[in-house]
Formats: C-alpha cells, sequence, structure tokens
C-alpha cells in the first residue's frame, strides 16, 4: 500500500511539474527523448517543411518510416501533454552521417482521415516504405508517384497491421483455388 | 540422316581409294558398315562426354558427381536419357508447332553429320598413307574424304545456328527469343574468325581435304611429327583463334551466352522438354566432341603419330584419342575456371580482335609463302607484312577509340 | 470485426494487373523521376521536356525476370523494359514472401521474439535477432554482461563472414563463374559449422535473446575458430585469383551499376552499396553498439560505386571480420552469457530440479513471458547489407505492442531501377546480384 | 541418277520459292528460302562444282538467311502482316506483270536458242574438268580472266559496307542525363576512363 501511494505521488509531482517547465523544442517543434534518442513531434501540416528543416541541417536519408496503431493502447507513452494523440502513428527516423545523430519524428494520423504527405520528393528513399505503410495500415501519403500495395497482393482487402484485422479470417489466395475456409 | 550424308559424301569424295574405282556391293557394305559404327560410337561418345564433363566439372569444384549409376557413375547419361524420354513432352500454347518440332532435329543432324569428314585412326608413321586394310579394299579410316573437307565442316556449323535459332524463335516465349537473336549474331561473327583460321591451315597444308592435312602433318619417328603439326607451322596465332571461336561456336562457358542461365533462365530451349530437350543436350556434348577431333585434325596432326609397336592403324586411334581426350578436358576445364563475358564484351572480342588478329595472320602467312616461292628476302618480307598489318591493326584501334571517345562526348553535350 | 472481411472475395480478381510498367506516353513527370531515380539531377519540369530516350512502345519489350527466376535471389520479381539487350526501365516486385512477420511478431512474447525475427534475413540471421534483443533491452533499461556482449560480437561477425561468403558464391554464380559457387559455399558451410557448434543450428539460429544469448560457448570454440581462421585467408586469396584478378571479372564488373553518395543517401541506401561509393560510414564504427569501440578494424570503402568495388568491399570485409573475431577470441572475459535479473532470464537447468519457484519461474517466463516497460524504441545494427533497425512500441504487456523491422534489402532493393538504367540485361543480372538482397527480409 | 537428284532438287527449289512467297508469317518466308539455297547447293554438286556448293551453303544458308531471321527476331516482325494494305499504290499489278514479262523472256529465250542455248554443258565460261581441283579452276579463273570483275564487286561491296554504316549512325543519339559529379574525388587512375565508359 505504501508503495501504491508512493507512486500515485510521484505521478502527481510528475504530473504537476510538467505545466512549469517550457516543453522542449528543436527546429520549432516539441521534442522528447526516448531512450537516448530526439523524438520530435510535429503536426500533419509543418511535416513538409519540417522535411525541408531537416534536409538543409544535414538529416539527408530517411533511414526508416513505419506505422503504428494505437487503437487497443490509446494511451501511449512520450507524447507530450500538447501533443493530441490519434489512432495513427507514423514514425520516420532520421539520420545526420556528419553529427552522427538520429531523429525521430512521430505524427500524429486521425483515423477518419489517415493521410499524410509525402516525403518522396526530398528523400526518394521513402519510396518503398510509403508503400508499405500504406499497404499494411492504410495511410496514403499525398504526393507519393506510385501508391500501390506493395506486400499484399493488389486486391487484398483489409490492411493487415491495423489491430481491428482479423488475421487468419481471409484465406490465402491462389488463382483458380476454392476458398475452402 | 546419315545414309544422306554418304550420298553426298559419295559424290564429293575425292581421296578415299575404297570410292576410287568400280563400286561393288562388297563397298557399299563398308560404307554401310561404316556409318553404322560412327553412328555408335558417335553416341557412346557423347554419352562418355557427358560423363566426363561431370565428372572432371565436379572434381573441379570439390565435390562427388555422378557417382551411383554404374561404376563411377557411368551409366548417369544413360539413366537421364531414359528419364527424359519417359518424361511428359510439354508444348507450349503459343508456339509455332511445326517449327518447334523441327528445331531439335535440326541441331542435332549436323551434330552427327559433322564427324564424318574426321579421320580418326590409320597409321600415318614412317610415309605410311594412313589407309587401312577392310574385306579386301584399301580405305581410309573416316568415313569420307571430300576434297573440300573442311569447308564443309564450316558449312555444317553455319547450318546447325538454324536448331538454335528456331528454337528460340519458335517457343512464342521472350527469353528463349532473346536467346535466338544471340545466337544467330554471335555464330555469324564467330564463323568469320572461325574461317579466317582455317584459312592460315589450308594456306600452310595446300589442301581443303581432312586427310590430306594429317599427311601434312605427319612425320618420322617420335619428336619429328610435333615440328609439323600446324599449331607450330602454321603460328601459334590460328590455332588459339580457332580455340577460341570454337568454344563460341559450341556456346560453351565462357561464351556461353545463348543459354546463359542467370540471364535467361535456359536460353533457347527454356520450353523444350522430355526427348526434344534431350537432343539439344546430345547435340550439344555431340559438337564438343567433334569440334575437340576437327581441333585436333587441324593443328595436332590427327591421328598422326609413330607407332611403337602392333598394327599401326591401332596406334593412330590411340594417338588420336588422347588428343582429342586432351582437348576435352580442357574445354571442361575452361568451362569450370572462367566467368561468363558479356554480349557487347563477346561481340568486340569477335570483331575487333579475333577477326582482325587471324585476317592479318593470314595475309602474313600468305606474304611468306609468295616470298619463298619468288626467292624474295625472307626477313624483309615478313618484316614489312608485319609492319604492315600492325600498322592496319593500331589505325583500327584507332578508329574504335575515336569513335568512342565521340560517342562519349556526345552523351556528355 | 470490421466490415472489410465481410466484404466478399472476388478470386477471380486476384490480378496483378496494376503492377505493371504504366504506358510511355502517360508517364508523368514524377513517374519517370522515380523510375530514371533521376531526382536528384533533374528538376520536374527538366524530366518532362527533357528527350528522355523516346523510344515508340514497339521497340521495346517488356519481360518478366522472376519470380520464378535462376538469379533473382529468391522470389523477387523485376519487370524489365528492354530495347534489344538494353534494360530501359525496371520496376521491382516484391510480396511473394510475404508471411506477415511482422504481425506475428505482436502475437509472441519478448522472449520468443527472435524465433521469429531470426526468420528474416535468413543469411545473415544472427543480426535480425541482435537488433530485436538490443531494442528490448533498451526498453528494459538493462545491461547485458560483458561475456554476453563479446559473444555476440563474435557471433554476428562469424555471421557476417558466413553471410560475404553466401555472396561470394552468388555472385560468381550469376557472373556464370560456377565453380566460384561451390568454393563460396565450402567455404560457408565451415562458418555455418562453427556457429551450429555454438548453437545448435545451422540457420535460423534463436541464439541471441533479450538479456545475453541462449547457450554459453562449448568447449573448444577457441580451436574451431582457430582453425576457421587459420583456413580462411588462403581460401580468399584463391577467391582472388579465381576473381578479383580474373580480367573477364573486372570487365564484367567495373564501371556497371554506378551509383553516387547523393544518390544513395537520398534513397536510404546504407552498408556496402553506400560504402561503396566512397562514403565512409559503418555504423559498428560510427555509432558503436556493444563493443566495437574496443575492437580495431578498417571501414573499406570504394570509389566508383560500381559493382566491382561492392563486391571487393565485401571480400575486404571478410577479412575485416576476421580480425574483429580474432580481437574477440582475446579479449573474451569470463562471466555470464546472460544477465541474472530472474525477470528476464529464465532459471539455470540445475535450479528447476531442486527448487519449486524456480520451476514455477521457468514455467512463468516461458507461457506467459516477461513484461516490458511502456515506450517505444529504435536501434539499429549494421548488418552485412547496411542498417538493420527494430522499431517496437511497448505497451507494458509481455508482448511488443508494434514491432518493426527496418530491412537493408527492402530499402536497398530500390536501386535497382536506378542501377539497371541502360544497362545490358547481362548487367542487369550483376547489378541484383551486387545489391546483395535476401527476400526473406524484404518482404518479412 | 543425276536426273533423279535433278528432279529431286528442282521440286525442293521451287517448291521453296514459291513458300517465300506465299508464307504469311516472315520466318516461315526465310525458312523457305533456305530450303531453295539449299536446293540449289544440291544442284551444284550434282554438277560436280563442290566448292560452289559448300560455299553456297556457308555465305547464303549460314550468313545471309542467319541475318535476316536475325533482323525479324530483333525487330519481332512475327505477327502475320496485315496483307489488305498496300505501302506503294498498285504494286501488285505491277509486279505481277513484270514477273509475266521476265517469265516470258525467259520462255523466249528457249524457244528462240533451242539448243544453242540450253546446251547441258556444266558451265557457260569453262568446264569442270574432272582431274583438275575444283578450288584450282575457280581460282584461276577468278584471279586471270575475272579479276577485274572480282575486283568491282569487291569494292562495290566495301562500298555498301560503308554506306550502310553511315546511314544506320544517328546524329542525335541516345542523350543520358550526365554523370553528377561525386562527392568522393577520382583520381588520376586509368580506371576512372572505363567506369564512365562502361556507366553510359
Amino acid at each position: 500500500m505504501a508503495d501504491e501511494a508512493a507512486l500515485d505521488g510521484a505521478d502527481a509531482t510528475d504530473s504537476d511539474a510538467t505545466p512549469e517547465v517550457a516543453p522542449e523544442e528543436l527546429f520549432g517543434t516539441l521534442l522528447t527523448h526516448s531512450g537516448g534518442q530526439l523524438v520530435l513531434h510535429p503536426s500533419r501540416e509543418t511535416y513538409p517543411a519540417l522535411l525541408r528543416t531537416l534536409h538543409e541541417a544535414g538529416y539527408f536519408s530517411i533511414i526508416d518510416l513505419c506505422g503504428v496503431d494505437y487503437l487497443t493502447h490509446p494511451g501511449r507513452s512520450g507524447v507530450p501533454a500538447s501533443v493530441s494523440t490519434e489512432r495513427f502513428e507514423v514514425v520516420v527516423n532520421l539520420i545526420n552521417h556528419q553529427q552522427r545523430s538520429r531523429l525521430r519524428l512521430r505524427l500524429q494520423i486521425p483515423a477518419d482521415d489517415a493521410r499524410l504527405a509525402s516525403a518522396f520528393d526530398l528523400y526518394p528513399g521513402t519510396e518503398a516504405m510509403e508503400r508499405e505503410t500504406f499497404d499494411m495500415f492504410g495511410i496514403s501519403f499525398d504526393g507519393h508517384p506510385d501508391l500501390t500495395r506493395i506486400l499484399m497482393p493488389e486486391d487484398w482487402p483489409g490492411h493487415p497491421l491495423r489491430k481491428d484485422y482479423d488475421p487468419g479470417r481471409i484465406p490465402v489466395q491462389f488463382k483458380g483455388a476454392p476458398a475452402n475456409r | 540422316m546419315i545414309a544422306a550424308a554418304s550420298s553426298i559424301a559419295a559424290a564429293t569424295v575425292s581421296g578415299d581409294p575404297l570410292l576410287a574405282g568400280h563400286i561393288d556391293l562388297v563397298i557399299v557394305l563398308i560404307v554401310i558398315l561404316k556409318v553404322v559404327v560412327i553412328f555408335g560410337l558417335m553416341l557412346v561418345a557423347t554419352m562418355l562426354m557427358i560423363w566426363f564433363e561431370r565428372k572432371v566439372v565436379s572434381d573441379l569444384q570439390n565435390r562427388v558427381g555422378p557417382n551411383t549409376a554404374g561404376p563411377f557413375g557411368i551409366l548417369q547419361t544413360l539413366a537421364d536419357g531414359i528419364k527424359f524420354f519417359f518424361k511428359e513432352d510439354l508444348k507450349p500454347a503459343r508456339a509455332q508447332m511445326r517449327v518447334f518440332i523441327l528445331a531439335p532435329f535440326l541441331t542435332v543432324v549436323p551434330a552427327f553429320l559433322l564427324f564424318t569428314i574426321v579421320p580418326f585412326g590409320g597409321d600415318f608413321s614412317n610415309g605410311h598413307d594412313g589407309s587401312v586394310e577392310l574385306f579386301g579394299h584399301t580405305t581410309y579410316l573416316q568415313l569420307a574424304d571430300p576434297a573440300i573437307g573442311i569447308l564443309f565442316a564450316l558449312a555444317l556449323s553455319s547450318i546447325a545456328v538454324y536448331g538454335v535459332m528456331l528454337a528460340g524463335w519458335s517457343s512464342g516465349s521472350k527469353y528463349p527469343l532473346i536467346s535466338s537473336v544471340r545466337a544467330s549474331a554471335q555464330m555469324v561473327s564467330y564463323e568469320a574468325a572461325l574461317g579466317l583460321s582455317v584459312c592460315s591451315v589450308v594456306l600452310v597444308s595446300g589442301t581443303l581435304s581432312t586427310h590430306g592435312m594429317v599427311m601434312a602433318q605427319a612425320g618420322e619417328g617420335w619428336f619429328s611429327f610435333i615440328p609439323h603439326w600446324n599449331i607450330i607451322a602454321a603460328g601459334v596465332v590460328p590455332f588459339v583463334v580457332f580455340l577460341l571461336a570454337s568454344q563460341a561456336e559450341l556456346n560453351r562457358p565462357p561464351f556461353d551466352l545463348v543459354e546463359a542461365e542467370q540471364e535467361l533462365v535456359g536460353g533457347y530451349h527454356t520450353e523444350y522438354s522430355s526427348i526434344r530437350f534431350a537432343l539439344f543436350f546430345v547435340a550439344e556434348f555431340m559438337n564438343s566432341v567433334t569440334m575437340a577431333a576437327i581441333i585436333v585434325t587441324l593443328f595436332l596432326g590427327g591421328p598422326a603419330g609413330p607407332a611403337i609397336l602392333g598394327p599401326g592403324w591401332l596406334w593412330g586411334i590411340f594417338w588420336f584419342l588422347l588428343k582429342v581426350l586432351a582437348f576435352l578436358f580442357l574445354f571442361v576445364w575452361i568451362r569450370s575456371s572462367v566467368p561468363r563475358v558479356r554480349y557487347d564484351q563477346l561481340m568486340d572480342l569477335g570483331w575487333k580482335v579475333l577477326i582482325p588478329l587471324s585476317l592479318g595472320w593470314v595475309i602474313l602467312l600468305a606474304t611468306y609463302y609468295v616470298a619463298r616461292d619468288q626467292h624474295w628476302n625472307g626477313v624483309i618480307t615478313i618484316a614489312l607484312g608485319a609492319a604492315l598489318g600492325l600498322t592496319g591493326y593500331g589505325l583500327l584501334r584507332f578508329a574504335i577509340g575515336t569513335s568512342r571517345v565521340k560517342r562519349l562526348q556526345g552523351v556528355v553535350e | 470485426m470490421t466490415t472489410t472481411h465481410d466484404a466478399p472475395i472476388n478470386l477471380a480478381q486476384t490480378s496483378e494487373g496494376a503492377q505493371e510498367l504504366s504506358s510511355r506516353d502517360v508517364i508523368a513527370g514524377a513517374e519517370r523521376l522515380r523510375e530514371l531515380g533521376a531526382v536528384l539531377r533533374l528538376s520536374e519540369s527538366e524530366a518532362l521536356n527533357a528527350e528522355l530516350e523516346q523510344t515508340p512502345d514497339e521497340e521495346t519489350m517488356i519481360i518478366n525476370m522472376g519470380p520464378q527466376h535462376p538469379s533473382t535471389h529468391g522470389v523477387l520479381r523485376l519487370m524489365l523494359e528492354l530495347q534489344g539487350e538494353t534494360v530501359l526501365r525496371c520496376k521491382p516486385i516484391i510480396g511473394y514472401l510475404h508471411t506477415g512477420m511482422e504481425r506475428t511478431g505482436e502475437t509472441l512474447t519478448y522472449l520468443q521474439g527472435p524465433t521469429n525475427v531470426t526468420r528474416m534475413d535468413y543469411a545473415a540471421p544472427l543480426f535480425t535477432e541482435l537488433a530485436f534483443s538490443l531494442t528490448v533491452e533498451k526498453l528494459l533499461d538493462i545491461e547485458v554482461p560483458e561475456r554476453a556482449v563479446w559473444i555476440r560480437m563474435l557471433m554476428t561477425e562469424m555471421n557476417r563472414i558466413s553471410s560475404h561468403l553466401l555472396f561470394m558464391a552468388t555472385n560468381g554464380m550469376d557472373l556464370g563463374a560456377v565453380s566460384m559457387m561451390l568454393y563460396g559455399w565450402r567455404e560457408r558451410e565451415e562458418a555455418l559449422r562453427f556457429l551450429q557448434e555454438v548453437t545448435g543450428l545451422r540457420m535460423n539460429h534463436n541464439y541471441i535473446r533479450p538479456g545475453g544469448v541462449a547457450a554459453d560457448l562449448p568447449d573448444g570454440w577457441r580451436d574451431s575458430i582457430l582453425r576457421l581462421l587459420d583456413m580462411l585467408p588462403p581460401r580468399l586469396d584463391e577467391y582472388d585469383v579465381l576473381m578479383t584478378n580474373q580480367p573477364i571479372w573486372r570487365e564484367r564488373l567495373q564501371g556497371v551499376g554506378a551509383i553516387s553518395t547523393e544518390e544513395c543517401l537520398a534513397l536510404g541506401v546504407t552498408g556496402p552499396i553506400l560504402r561503396s561509393t566512397g562514403y565512409n560510414w559503418d555504423l559498428r564504427r560510427d555509432m558503436p553498439y556493444m563493443a566495437f569501440d574496443q575492437v580495431d578494424f578498417d571501414v573499406v570503402v570504394g570509389s566508383y560505386g560500381d559493382c566491382f568495388d561492392r563486391f571487393a568491399i565485401r571480400l575486404a570485409e571478410i577479412r575485416e571480420s576476421m580480425k574483429i573475431v580474432r580481437q574477440c577470441l582475446e579479449k573474451m572475459p569470463k562471466g555470464d552469457y546472460r544477465i541474472q535479473d530472474k525477470k528476464v532470464t529464465p532459471p539455470p537447468r540445475a535450479r528447476i530440479d531442486e527448487s519449486m519457484e524456480a520451476l514455477i519461474h521457468h514455467f512463468k517466463i516461458f507461457t506467459e513471458g516477461f513484461k516490458v516497460p511502456e515506450g517505444e524504441a529504435y536501434v539499429a545494427i549494421e548488418s552485412p547489407r547496411g542498417e538493420l533497425g527494430c522499431y517496437i512500441v511497448s505497451d507494458g504487456s509481455p508482448n511488443p505492442y508494434r514491432m518493426h523491422v527496418r530491412a537493408p534489402s527492402f530499402v536497398n532493393l530500390q536501386t535497382l531501377p536506378h542501377l539497371m538504367h541502360g544497362n545490358l540485361l547481362a548487367d542487369a543480372v550483376a547489378i541484383i546480384s551486387s545489391v546483395d538482397p535476401i527476400l526473406g527480409e524484404v518482404d518479412r | 541418277m543425276e536426273t533423279a537428284v535433278f528432279i529431286v532438287c528442282a521440286l525442293i527449289v521451287l517448291s521453296g520459292a514459291i513458300g517465300v512467297v506465299m508464307s504469311r508469317n516472315p520466318v516461315h518466308a526465310a525458312l523457305s528460302l533456305v530450303a531453295t539455297l539449299f536446293g540449289i547447293a544440291v544442284l551444284f554438286l550434282n554438277l560436280g562444282a563442290q566448292l560452289l556448293a559448300v560455299v553456297q551453303v556457308i555465305v547464303y544458308t549460314g550468313a545471309i538467311v542467319v541475318l535476316i531471321l536475325f533482323v525479324l527476331m530483333l525487330l519481332g516482325v512475327d505477327e502475320d502482316e496485315d496483307l489488305e494494305t498496300e505501302p506503294i499504290v498498285g504494286q501488285r499489278v505491277v509486279a505481277v506483270l513484270i514477273g509475266l514479262v521476265l517469265a516470258g523472256a525467259v520462255l523466249a529465250v528457249i524457244i528462240i536458242g533451242k539448243d544453242a542455248a540450253v546446251t547441258g554443258a556444266h558451265s557457260a565460261t569453262a568446264a569442270i574438268s574432272p582431274t583438275v581441283a575444283n578450288v584450282v579452276q575457280i581460282g584461276q579463273q577468278l584471279f586471270t580472266t575475272y579479276v577485274f570483275a572480282l575486283e568491282i564487286t569487291a569494292g562495290l561491296l566495301t562500298i555498301a559496307v560503308v554506306g550502310a554504316v553511315l546511314l544506320s549512325r544517328r546524329p542525335k543519339d541516345l542523350q543520358p542525363i550526365p554523370e553528377p559529379e561525386s562527392m568522393t574525388e577520382m583520381g588520376d587512375d586509368p580506371l576512372t576512363v572505363t567506369t564512365e565508359e562502361a556507366a553510359h
């Protein structure tokens, strides 16, 4: 019991303390730290401009881009209170080879309007990654030259990495084979 | 098919004493006997060649190779053949069916015919002319000895390309089509180099007949043979050119672009299955054996060699087999040690190196013979000829270099 | 659960119709930019206006290379537009090996995770296990014992050797040097034999786990490694004779499939391809993880970014890895091979027989798994093919909430259209080979 | 025997020639051409002109028709051509007329000349001697009596080759994008040249 109280107390002090300290910012965007790495929380609207800034600042490579579906875990950690959380998140990992530093962007994508500007113009390497995210989560990327399914078959219904997608319900399709499930 | 060959051979025969006089039934039977024996021997030789190649390659690659069917796996080819025979014969829906069926035979028939002009035995030592007594008749140990001998081989190898081309085209599939386009370009290019290097040999031997060539390369005793060989008498250049060009003509690595597995799946025979595929396979290996035999005939004196004990014709066969085996081993060795060249590199090698080289060499040899006949100063003539040839080649290289530079400039602009 | 599942599936609709090269006259600027990989070199308007090979469609041929083709390294499918033998456009089509491993990862506990991820890059399985384990350890905020770190380094470097040897074999095979294929496999088998000695399996080891490694090094491991280290150098010299110094080999590879550093960076390409352009970047040295800051090795870079450089870099990296292995051999500390944290590590086998608590704990950790604090982490390591990253989101349960693997081959494949443009069909094979994709990792 | 061979070969030659004209598929037409050329080669053999026969096979069947097929395959003209449209107006009528005129001319020569034109001699220029080797005879003829014609032909062929090369040159070839300057410094190594050459 004492432990619990202590924990509660700690929580209380934490939540009390946050508003006092001004939120940290980098490149004009909210910054948090996660396991020694910098995490930025831009909004969807500021994302393209931020990418341009980052590109100028020496972040020449988007090393990874993936989606996360927070449907069953809406209260996620690591997101500042001022950012309103949405169902989807697109996580972008950038690297600055000169400074040997990494940067992670976490973008909140609402479920009813799952779209984001494509990073393709600045970072053509995101072509396949954005397609994968589209394929797996149904998040579309505006300005992507060829937003088609990449891993799943063309006519696959649904987006398999969404949490409300039930794997195993859809029979594996082989042409001409009868669906036996 | 062999009967057809023998009729052509009979019509064109010049050298074989068997057919010089009146042709009676015994002579016809002798010819038929030869045909049957050679046909059988070719099949067996091909079988053994496939086994030999697989075994040698596996030895070079640190693996065992065929080892189950028969002693040392020697019956593996037979087992494969039986398997092919009983496999389902698939016919692609988009194939041009008549040509598709015809093509394997177009490859395998020239492969059989090619051996007719190869002298494979006989006693050539001590001035013997390599003839043997057979049922009271004198004859050569070769099926036919037409006056145009070696040209017959060139003609057949130029026909052989049809099988490959048509197989690729008629399959109605894209990889085989690319393969047949490659095949036609490659064959036409290397035919020229092949022919020009044969020219040198013909100049030296003074005859087109294969028997005559072997005669010209014969000598007495042990070591007097070797200086007569065309590999020395005609210089090493034609030999090297012929060896390279023959590898290209045979579609053997490193020039096996036609069936480059990594690029074109199976090349022209991608769509073939069952016994039709086996026919291509057999033809390919048969051609390897025959080409080795032709190289031996042209450059290494064929069956000519010293006879030590016993009947001379048996020694002839022995020397012939020994030399052919050495070349077959060389083929396999090359195959297992070099990567494949690229299509444009192959064409460059053919047109920019081998053809100018062999052409220059023919001219140089001709100059030498003219100088000898006219009693000119040999050294000066040869030096002049060589200088001219080198100048020409330098100009060619220069032209090629210039065109490349211009092309690059055009690209940059 | 949702309406998507109720939608009837029309089997007849299953076609790859849309996965086609668009017709030449409808290519928009962006499409052309993408297919030429020319984003870095032309503005969009320039690309639209430039008279780039306006070939009428009759003269070109679309050819499908794969998914079953001898030299596409698995089930990669390439759509090539050829003019004669020249490749004008190329479109890689992937997904034939997609088995939903990221989704599977969400249903497995953290302890079971390595069995799943190890099947991604099947030529270098220990690396994916390592990336996964490092990420989980970061979320757990634990430090593995010194010996475990060095064992991991030793094993991954051995794995790098075996992976690069496999590359040597397949690269040789793709260029028609059939003997090289068998030599490469022969040496790789020796390396795998060592991995088997330690982990029990030739591939898919499930050896590196969160908290350490599965088992300590067996008796006689030193001798096995020393034997291997003695055996390999002469064999590598043999490769130099067979390939590096072979005129045909050099002709085939030099200048083929060249790429520049800017292009590599923009495309997110890492590993030997990036290094072949002369860019000095190796995560082991530049962003050290484990104990790579304590070993001495060279980062090998090329100059021209062509296939030959990529080949030569990998050959040299085998030698560098052997250097690291030798140092691991010298510096291998004594101690535990896994963390002695009851929450993460199952109790030793002997304790199970004696103690009921240990038995229960053992049972619980293998059925239920251990809980990982809420959070998210991304850890990247240098795999033989480039940066291999693992991103895990944890919701505090024993299963990852989301597990994503940044597979280097997946990203590197994007270079193919650019590398192949204007090269010959035979070069296309060399280029695929030099990118060295592992399809298990591409499709996941 | 000679007559039998002649009849068989003549049939092959004629049916091949008809096949060239009648085949709808260009590759089939080329194959018919091969049959014709091969038949002619056997006719040469029948006349004792061994060298000519072999040269016929090597040059025509082995090289020229192969090149024709090469072009056909490279361009992918494997579908049936549309025979309805005529590239040149009235070309069929003209072709039939010219064909009839030529056939009439040949017939006229045979009818008017009778035995004088069709002698049955082996050759119109020199009889083939059964004792002297074939090659020697042709060589002597070519380099003595007909040396001028030979040289003219050689010159003509050379001109044709040069012309073909000139025609096939495209002034504005492919215009690939210039290579970007690499971040790495390219040294003076001779390899640089190879890299750039091959990259284009």
